[in-house]
């Protein structure tokens, strides 16, 4: 397997453009990236772009605006997680010898067709036709979390407080304005125990990296290149009756176990992480699937500042799904800008100090019947 | 809406083939002729052993509340607020509904759920579709 | 790269069925080619699911269906040509080594969404809301072809009866009826000079296959395998701008050419071929594409039925996209499923005798800037 | 409909950075202050040198007809028939629009054609959306 580089990274802010097309957003994205990386646009080979909803051919009709045209450009879909299953395309295809140079894209306008309230599901699924959205889905994570392992929703609403912290440093960051544990408690009930604060926004944006082989990595790099230590992408599994819908533990274990041991390294050694905090309860179950802490002890990571600024595992400096925004498709390579970033030492006020090695753990989840879509978990270092 | 069907009365049942009021009102799982096992609803072969020969098996009347949720915010079509549950079968499924109740503070995890029908949303027409729910007992 | 075989093929049949959700035909499609495979599902390490319309997690709704959850499935969209870049997709992961059995699954539902009338495309093209659909692009492309090249509108229609003809032989195809020059030419004006029966109908399908390392295939396979010679997937150029939007052929031309010679063959080794016949136009383009002919020798080749069974290179026998149908994710599979089952003798009535060597064209298009969205060409074996 | 701006006597305006009608009608293409080429529209990166630099160009306000149709079946907000035509532009650029004629028939490839401003389709209130649109010269 070679050795797979990111050489540069774009985006642009978070927030809602409903002006902008998705091909207008990821023109600027990709085109961020390309300039970023130093290259010349036409070294790039062949392109993937991650969207849930914004139609047909995306990735032709976006890349056509900055002359990428000719090179194959597959469009791919995991739910949540396509911007970083776009990546996982775009590393693979190096790693396995078939390229050399990948842009990796993701985009989603999704205040063109949503005003506000949950995402649109499948009706397909029985679950969805029976009620069922994602705040619901992760609520009822919640309530069973909450009872066996003793926390409080104070604690719940501690991981939207210290990710609107993390956000007020991050100009790209959709909710820049810090908050309190009461302001969050009071933001409106959309499904108990979940308050409207501790879900994700409705949100614009796009993301792309520029990926190459470690063969040409000396020859094209124009900064500090960011090594792919480990990429994995796993669907969720349907190993327990007894467990379906509620945890989506086991497809995170399974993914970063494998991304780990891609990488010869563990969750002690990460610096710096960014993971899926669609919903307040979703930082405490991944953090813990990730190995960050023990089952359970998700909460006490966030009392204990550990996952803050400052802490031993900073966990969402940009301040995540919850505060940076979660425009679907261009999550993942949100969360991968913002770790090359910190290993690159560019992260602004907001900068882990001395980051070495950061993960990115990205879910994809609306299939009530197994614990998730897609999850992709990536280990950068330098 | 596939597979749905209007009963006689034009009132829209949603899946009429996941549940039954005699003589008792339970739920239609799948169960696996091979090694047994069941799942909610029937697949088209089994996740465990990966048999395409399944057959329609009744579950337990009752099962034990999982998680629960009061959804206060939700797509247009589903008139808020609504209790929305998780319950476990003896039989090894977990079955996602609503829940019918009119106390939802009395729901409390773990308690035991028996089966009803009832409306679970508004058809394009704005009428009632309904379906199987779960009701707290005790 | 390692060498790629098929193991088995599996379809629906071609048709309305509003009542069958994408994850209900899909299923049906995969374990019918995990059958025809004669393996067991969980040596499945890797699905691809090619579709256009049908939502979210489409391959995980599907797939869970069967059992067959953990591994990574990567939903993939290229227009009318998703199903072959599922195809695409699920070839380079075992050519390029990161895997050794594949799943390349190929959905779509139209009828549920489409009651007839032009495929709904993306309004963010500019073309697109000036009032181009597909069969006014192609009317375009005929009509500057017919003028160029002397071409009739009984010669058009020519293309259609003999795909009738064919498609009548074929127990999956959506029309089984024989027609006639005056038939097609009688039925509605879609736009000048293309008739309702010039134009691909709207309809419902799924196919499947499932791939497997030459490591592997003595070990697996339990039919004649069928051998993967060339596959190839490339997007549409902008390279001169007075060829714009008219002119398919420069993306098929291209892409051929590489599959033909990474396949170490050319166009007079084919003996069957399935190709992108959306319009009756797109026939006579792409086989002068595909180098079955001249420039603008497309019509005698029809005249002359070195197209129709019987013929020395036998176009389409399955009915192609007008006559078996075009269930846009699908298509790509459904094509190579035809060509699997003439290598393998087995397809009944229309079998091409002897057939050793067959190609697969689809073509994904509705980028008016571009020549096409996605072209990929497969060339297989025995 | 992204991009689409009203105009002070509220009819809509599909794309008006895109076409002129001072001095007289004409499309605005992008071109290159680098390699000088034209594109139609214009794009964030010049698809021939990929400078970011580009710059709004007029074209000529005729060109020739490349090929057409007449449209007889189209989208819902589209009333038929009405034609779709390809013209070149001698800057190197092939645009798609509608034409704008009341004798299709006297349509002609490779004839002269020039730039007029119509209805291209209903909005979603029913009203005629305004935008550039090709007519025959001859
Ligand atoms: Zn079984
Ligand atoms: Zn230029």
């Amino acid at each position: 397997m070679k050795d797979v580089y990111i050489l540069g990274v774009g985006t642009t802010a978070c927030g809602k453009f409903p002006e902008k097309g998705a091909h207008i957003l990821g023109r600027e994205a990709a085109w961020a990236a390309i300039k970023d990386a130093g290259i010349h646009p036409r070294k790039i080979e062949i392109a993937f772009c991650g969207h849930v909803y914004q139609g047909m051919g995306v990735g032709q009709r976006t890349l056509k605006e900055i002359g990428l045209v000719g090179q194959p450009t597959v469009n791919v879909e995991g739910a949540c997680g396509s911007g970083t299953l776009a990546f996982w395309e775009a590393w693979r295809t190096i790693a396995y010898g078939q390229y050399d140079v990948a842009l990796a894209l993701g985009v989603e306008n999704l205040s063109r067709i949503l005003s506000g309230g949950p995402l649109p599901l499948e009706e397909d699924d029985i679950e969805v036709f029976m009620g069922m959205g994602m705040p619901s889905l992760y609520a009822m994570r919640a309530k069973r979390y909450m009872e066996e392992y003793g926390v409080t929703a104070e604690q719940l609403a501690k991981v939207v407080v210290k990710s609107r912290k993390h956000a007020a440093l991050n100009p790209i960051a959709q909710f820049r304005k810090e908050t309190t544990i009461e302001g969050v408690l009071k933001s409106p009930m959309i499904a108990d125990p979940l308050t409207r604060d501790q879900c994700c926004p409705v949100g614009d944006a796009s993301a792309a990296a520029v990926l190459c082989s470690g063969e040409l990595v000396d020859k094209l790099a124009t900064k500090k290149p960011i090594k792919v230590l480990g990429c994995v992408a796993q669907s969720g599994k349907y190993t327990s009756p007894t467990k379906l819908t509620c945890d989506p533990s086991e497809n995170v274990s399974r993914t970063s176990g494998m991304a780990y041991e891609m990488a010869g390294l563990g969750p002690e050694d990460m610096d710096v992480a960014e993971i899926h905090d669609a919903f307040s309860i979703a930082e405490m179950i991944v953090c813990e699937a990730l190995g960050f802490c023990e089952k359970g002890a998700g909460a006490r990571l966030i009392d204990e500042e550990r996952t803050s600024l400052g802490g031993d595992i900073v966990v969402n400096p940009s301040g995540g799904l919850l505060s940076r925004g979660h425009p679907v498709g261009a999550t993942g390579l949100l969360q991968t800008a913002e770790i090359v970033w910190h290993l690159r030492g560019e992260a602004g006020k907001r900068q882990v100090e001395g980051a070495k090695v950061g993960i990115i753990e990205t879910m994809g989840g609306a299939q009530p019947a197994m614990d998730g879509v897609t999850c992709v978990v990536s280990i950068l270092g330098v | 809406m596939s597979e749905k069907e209007k009963a006689s009365d034009q009132t829209e049942i949603y899946k009429p083939e996941l549940f039954s009021t005699t003589p008792h009102p339970h739920l239609i799982a799948g169960r696996c002729k091979s090694c047994r096992k069941y799942t909610f609803p029937k697949y088209y072969a089994c996740p465990f052993c990966f048999s395409d020969d399944l057959e329609d098996s009744p579950l337990s009347p009752t099962g034990i509340l999982h998680s629960f949720t009061i959804v206060r915010r939700s797509f247009p079509a589903y008139p808020v607020p609504y209790g929305l549950g998780l319950v476990d079968f003896p039989e090894g499924v977990r079955v996602m509904a609503q829940i019918e109740t009119d106390k939802p503070e009395e729901l409390k995890l773990d308690m035991k759920m028996g089966i009803t029908v009832g409306p679970i949303r508004k058809g394009k027409d704005g009428k009632d579709i309904l379906s199987y729910k779960f009701r707290p007992l005790s």
